[in-house]
């Protein structure tokens, strides 16, 4: 039932304090003023609690059970760290007070500046961008602006991985990139002589995810990046997959020029049904200037501003400071683990997925099977092929027995792909129970395959319809009076 | 073993055995030796009783709006979020689970993301809605890119008193696109679009593939969109930023033949949060859907026959369509608009109505206050909301820095963003601000004059 | 799966900060450092969240459903009152703090009695009792104390109606009160000829509830109060269904001498899976000197102060003042709801019982059919002799379809009793669709009868084996090396 | 319509009709005319805005336990409680449940309560423990009542060093239910039960029900409970009052033949909350479950064989036996137990013993350096955990005054309980006083000597 079906004229939740200044007449053109009241719902404030609350016991999360979402992390998010984040002394700051009057907001932020480029390996971070797309086209505009700048306007291809997620395309043609798309080699890797026979002097940049979106560490970043510094191009990072290696290796070392980071994944923001996220972007020297602006400067006397001017800045890319929020718990998560913990992090979180591999190997086939980082890929083709059964048959089954399902169909280079990341909060208990659910779908898939076209049986709702939804969309609610419309 | 780890040794040993490893170190065999790192100069970890201390630390060297009375708006507004919005969003269901993929585990978020979309058309008088954006000024942008896409035309005008940090963004994301921006005018007296200009740009050159409009604008001043949209070629869209909280006493956009509305959603039910995260409104009509971007919930059935929510038209999104999307956005701000909605849904018709009523009668209140006081006028005259721009007769940081000294968080000095606009402040109310505090604010503002501080 | 059996040895959840001072070796007698760890679990913090997120995913509460459970009160309890009682402001303070640290929690406290008075018509309030049955006693005490300072040791009967609540009768004898059970007359009241029996110079006084447990309105009860009188006994209000009377009625003027009220029905504190409550006790201006310790009372200047010398002071019931939480949260509710709001709330949980009860009379035989208050109680026993249906049965189905059910064999007086108390804070929606359930139950007991002989079906678990678990009670759990024992 | 209340004008008319009355008034016709009041002279309600700025006005008037440090414990300790415990016992699936009367919608509640008990038989030592009760004291009172009941005699021995409060409530109980406390002496110089006085006590009169024992007791210093035991007769009970903490590294109770275990929850990750509510802990012998009050939850099978858990041995309870209850008590304090047991489940095994660990640790330090401090000497010679008593020559409660100018909560003055120790106070620490401070008290005192404040 929706909130708008549990209205009643004349009920309602609100209360406000009373009026205590003169009720001013709206004061405009007629024609300005609303006649048709706005369709909100009326009800009463015990209605909203059940109907919300009912809502979210409908919800599958990390705090209900596993998630194996692959790309996405989604690891256990910190209490603690939500805490200080919606506390009134951080939530309750305006963005226009005085540098003065937010003197511990803007030392919080510099700090995680700091601490992403030691992280990564770069000079300087922009804390702005809103998502990992939106670091995406930040470092996209970066890219643009520095050929523009060094009169190499003619710079505008981008070279991008056939496994790479779809924002990097999307990101890059945004900025108005034509995208070249470089085939994987038989390892799951760049292909270096497809990259080579692209790398000419029209090459504006690479994009490259490391580990790649098979979990699979590119071996030969090095020389991929340096190819690519050769033909006047730079090289993005995608570091959507950070988890794996903190402490380990930086993709600054690796030569990347341009970094986006996804705190609400690495650094355990909790992902609120889709967002909000946070992308920051950080860079090598040389690109400091093209940031989006503002950064955060420390100046005298440990005192911290905000700081616009750069010099080739691609401008803003969003209002005020990034997603401030989000980086208090970012910076909470960093301050909580120190560099010993980052590091044991990714080396469980990478123990994890390897351990799971190994369980699933023993019946399922691992797409570019050998040791891999923070995730891995299944290749179900041979179980569509042999059974019948299709990955999406699989995925829901899943839900049946308690799991979330992995991502599913990327990446595309793998048919019938299922991708999990089990991350490293995840207990070997829950991996192993994990891969006997799988077992048992296979089994099931054997002996009886219906099991799993029908499934999920057990949920709030079962099979849904996405066809008929994206044929005649009906994307918003309306009284029974008016639908006819 | 580090916070949140739940290995023990003994496990981690099993483990690297069953893979058939010694040791972690070699699960990282592909990182080639000279791309190993020394490890990080992190400071150690803190503990959860040292890590509150440290941010209470942090905490004291910040002031909080809560130590003001505040005066100050201009795109972030402090209204006040009822306990129980807070208390049904930090559900754990809601704020640990991620994007719909698997849509029969999650009803509850979808559910909620087309009730959000109802709501937000039923607010901008538009056919459809996404499921959020990043913020006001991305939405703004998006929108932009969108109607380049829609009329294939690539000059947009936007009216100079539009956010101007909206602009600021918008422009970043026209020079990516390939998209030339121009401003149009404010009218100097009545704070609205210079009509004149409007139609002047419209005609000066190639012909734009929008006008980008506030309603209210940055300035407070209430938009004649009956006017602009007159004076717009009908294939030159409409895109509106609208405050949403106005709207529940401001006629919609879409009653007016907008054909995008944007906006930020911080006033509906989000604490100011220095700015960020809220979310973006992107709203516009039935026949332009498919080049929206953003998530998109829709209402289907299951195998039973049963009402269920699903996203749908994903083959305009990055992970279908890939460099051919209508945008890159993939993960949003849907955790603002569950914030909106349960907001939407406590305050309902009449409370929304009555909050925006309040905002308007005590910004009124203010500038009648305000305007005996000498030395201080307003200086629009079109008709505004919860706030309106006052030119004063000091410098405009002073007469702040004096406010703050009485626990006042002033006016917005605008020579900020406008260099014409140096004596120009933009104050602000909402239903926070008490008679009693506008009344002292007057008095201080007197006595200041009087003292000639 | 109990939190115990997710433990491994050497996992663990916890922080705390390097130990900064020299760790001192246990300097004491070695017999009294404990040998043998503590059997507590040993878990992630993941697992803990997962853990008892399930378990409480495994519970009804108000905020899931109606909880139409009888003489409690289920109604809506604002989160705004627990945001406020579980601010640092008002929890981290200490009770051995001075008064001058505590004057804002000693305001709150004072307003509290003083509206507690106004509400009941009582000259003085304490607000220490930590639960109703917890006022009980310290009214008993009050009682007994009186007699005692009076001289009358040998008042030691207390009358009791037959539906009063299992708490008034251990009550009383808990401070060795003899207790003698008042009949009801046919009508549910107190049988005022059958009270005239008892009333002889032993009486203590009496303990009664009005609107009593039938959800009636005990009309007699000024002359039942002016009759204990008469025997130099004291009246007892036993104030958990003022729900029904705020604003319309007053125990003070039906000539009551002591009152407990119980906060966290009334006065909306959530029940927290059985407490903690609070049952302030009130008394008429000559009792004021026998109240537990302390009360606060107002100062000079407006300070406030602890006041400890009573003359006839019972003592303490209570270490330091009561369950101030609680207080925090119904003076939370009294300063929301106003003077005009609190009998609305009694009107409207007074409506909505009768409109229930109108509604079920329909199929259902009420017990003492007439207008009653906030609740009213169904005599089922119709039901189990033409059906064979079992009120317990019935109370299981109405758990598969969504309900609490109400309270059931209780009061003791009707047999196969259904006690329900919609509250006032449930929409006419939902009384209309608990009336449903009710009907398709009935006929359900009807035409398949197995049905509720058989439910719950839906829940957690299916009916457990209460007698069996009493037979042998396994009341810990013990590791399976342990368990022989 | 008021706040909370659902129903429009409309629907009241409706269901007014349905029962067949003319208004509201109606409804109470059983309410004799003359008993009508006139209404309630309360204030009007407020709104939610107003409501908190109500509250803000009454919190500045108090000083919170954060602006300090803290060395003041006496039965409440300001303990770290951490942020995940607070977040899943405020789930409002066990904030707005009742007591589990329908077991099979209830088993969140009835596995945690049945955890709970585990948990506390693992701490005390003992066989079975109740699901809670009010506090410690009420809990003290009710296992006098209890021991009273099983030995059928009536008179009651307390050392005078259990805490003072749990005391008083004890003779409050004990007094209603005619059973005579009579005090045992502590030894001056150690502060633990005088073995002789004990000893002189059990023969000076009838024989006694039980022995109350605090351990620690009230001074923090440990008894030696394996003596008292042997003082006491068989048949006369020993019932402990702990500090539930300290028995991470204590041995429990129950090893030493304790018959009645109770204590006050409150260390166990539960705010100070000015003294309630916390919860009370109660643990006896298996052989004497069936006097037990309070509620217990035991195991069980479901139809299918299922795991499940129900309340069990309800004939003690006041809803089945009435007045031949073992107590009266019905609603109890189960979302304190509920706290502690995510709270020792946070902790675990290691984490508490680390964190009593720092108790008893800065509790030295704090007495080492304070001894160190001319004026000032620990009062007792026996083992202490982490609290002590300390004689100091100036006035205690000038002491303090000088102390809280310091942002110092000091210790606690003991001339409140016992009038021979005037110029005696209890200090407390626990992990959240440092190193830091504990210097800084010990310098303070040091000035205070010397600047002869
Ligand atoms: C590899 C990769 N790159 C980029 C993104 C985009 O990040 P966001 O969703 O924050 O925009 C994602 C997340 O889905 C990702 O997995
Ligand atoms: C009529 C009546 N009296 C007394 C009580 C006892 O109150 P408490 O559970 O708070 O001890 C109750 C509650 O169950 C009750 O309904």
């Amino acid at each position: 039932m929706l909130i708008f079906e549990r209205s009643r004229n004349g009920r309602s939740a609100y209360s406000l304090p009373p009026m205590d200044v003169p009720e001013s007449v709206l004061d405009m053109e007629p024609h300005l003023i609303r006649k048709v009241e706005p369709g909100l719902p009326e009800v009463s404030e015990l209605q909203i609690v059940r109907h919300y609350t009912e809502l979210s016991r409908k919800n599958y999360a990390v705090d209900v059970g596993f998630y194996p979402l692959g790309s996405c992390t989604m690891k256990y998010n910190p209490k603690l760290n939500d805490a200080l984040a919606e506390s009134e002394d951080l939530s309750f700051l305006h963005p226009y007070q005085d540098e003065a009057d937010l003197q511990g907001a803007l030392e919080l932020m510099y700090n995680l500046q700091n601490m992403l480029c030691e992280i990564t390996g770069m000079d300087a971070f922009s804390l702005q961008p809103a998502a990992g797309a939106h670091g995406e086209l930040t470092g996209m505009l970066i890219i643009r602006k520095y050929h523009k700048v060094n009169g190499n306007t003619h710079k505008k291809k981008i070279l991008i991985p056939d496994s790479a997620h779809g924002t990097n395309p999307a990101s890059a043609a945004m900025v108005g990139f034509e995208v070249v798309e470089i085939k994987s080699d038989s390892e799951g890797l760049v292909d270096v002589e497809e990259l080579k026979k692209h790398l000419d002097e029209n090459v504006a940049g690479i994009m490259l995810t490391n580990p790649n979106t098979l979990g699979l560490f590119e071996k030969n970043v090095s020389e991929v990046v340096q190819l690519v510094h050769e033909a006047g191009g730079l090289a993005y990072y995608d570091g959507a997959n950070l988890n794996a290696i903190m402490g380990i290796a930086k993709p600054g070392e690796m030569g990347f020029d341009i970094v986006h980071l996804n705190l609400h994944k690495t650094f355990s923001t909790p992902h609120g049904m889709g967002g909000p996220g946070s992308g920051p972007v950080g860079v090598k020297k040389f690109l400091e200037e093209y940031l989006p602006v503002p950064l955060i400067q420390e100046g005298e006397g440990g005192s911290y501003t905000f700081k616009y001017d750069l010099k080739h800045s691609i401008g803003k890319v969003r209002s005020f400071y990034g997603n401030f929020s989000v980086l208090v718990r970012a910076y909470a998560y960093i301050m909580s683990m120190g560099a010993e913990g980052l590091k044991k992090v990714s080396e469980m979180a990478v123990l994890n997925a390897n351990y799971l591999r190994k369980r699933l190997s023993e019946r399922f086939k691992v797409a570019y099977e050998r040791i891999c980082m923070h995730e891995f890929v299944l290749d179900n083709y041979p179980v569509w092929k042999n059974l019948g059964v299709k990955t999406l048959d699989m995925a829901k089954r899943l839900l049946d027995l308690g799991f979330h399902a992995p991502t599913i169909y990327f990446p595309l280079i793998v048919k019938e792909a299922m991708m999990i990341e089990p991350t490293e909060t995840e207990s070997k208990e829950e991996l192993d129970r994990f891969a006997e659910a799988m077992f048992r779908i296979l089994e099931e898939a054997e002996k009886e395959p219906d099991i799993l076209r029908e499934a999920p049986k057990t949920t709030p709702v079962s099979r849904l319809d996405e066809a008929k939804a994206s044929r005649h969309p009906v994307v918003r609610w309306r009284k029974e009076e008016e639908r006819g419309s | 073993m580090a916070r949140y780890l739940p290995h023990t040794e003994e496990e981690v040993k099993e483990m690297l055995e069953a893979i058939g490893v010694k040791n972690v170190e070699e699960l990282y065999r592909d990182i080639p030796e000279e791309l190993r790192s020394e490890g990080l100069n992190l400071p150690d970890g803190l503990d959860e009783i040292s890590l509150k201390r440290h941010f209470n630390d942090l905490s004291r060297r910040n002031r909080t709006l809560k130590e003001y009375m505040v005066f100050r708006g201009a795109g972030v507004y402090y209204h006040h979020v009822p306990e129980v919005v807070k208390h049904l969003a930090m559900r754990s269901e809601f704020l640990t689970a991620y994007t719909p993929y698997q849509a029969e585990v999650s009803q509850g978020t979808l559910q909620v993301m087309f009730e959000f979309q109802t709501m937000i058309c039923e607010l901008t008088g538009m056919d459809v809605a996404n499921s959020s954006m990043y913020d006001g000024a991305s939405a703004t942008a998006e929108a932009i890119l969108m109607a380049s896409r829609l009329t294939d035309r690539f000059r947009a005008l936007v009216a100079s008193n539009v956010h101007p940090e909206y602009l600021q963004v918008s422009r970043t994301y026209a020079e990516g696109a390939g998209i030339k921006i121009e401003m149009v005018k404010y009218d100097e007296d009545t704070g609205r679009v210079d009509l004149d200009d409007l139609k002047k740009m419209l005609t000066s050159n190639e012909k734009p593939s929008c006008f980008v409009t506030g309603y209210p604008n940055f300035f407070g001043v209430i938009e004649d969109l009956r006017l602009i949209r007159e004076a717009l070629p009908d294939d030159v869209m409409m895109i509106v930023v609208v405050n949403p909280l106005t709207l529940a006493l401001l006629e919609p956009p879409g009653s007016f033949g907008a054909d995008i509305v944007v906006g930020d959603g911080q006033p509906l039910g989000i604490p100011p949060r220095l700015g960020g995260p809220s979310f973006g409104i992107f709203a516009t009509k039935e026949k332009h859907v498919r080049q929206m971007p953003g998530r998109i919930v829709g209402m289907t059935e299951d195998r039973e026959g049963r009402t269920g929510f699903v996203m749908v038209l994903q083959t305009r999104e990055q992970h279908i369509r890939r460099h051919r999307a209508t945008s890159n956005i993939c993960s949003n701000h849907a955790h603002g608009a569950l914030l909106a909605t349960i907001y939407l849904s406590y305050m309902g018709k009449h409370g929304l109505q009555e909050v925006a009523k309040q905002c308007y009668s005590k910004a009124h209140y203010l500038a009648d206050k305000l305007s005996k006081v000498e030395g201080i006028r307003l200086r629009f005259s079109g008709p505004f909301f919860n706030e309106f721009v006052a030119s004063v007769d000091v410098d405009p940081f002073k007469l702040n820095e004096y406010l703050k000294s009485q626990r006042i968080l002033g006016p917005l000095p605008l020579k900020r963003f406008y260099s014409e606009l140096h004596n120009e402040v933009l104050f602000c109310a909402t239903e926070m601000n008490t008679a009693e505090e506008i009344t002292f604010l007057a008095g201080r503002l007197e006595a200041m004059k009087n003292a000639d501080i």
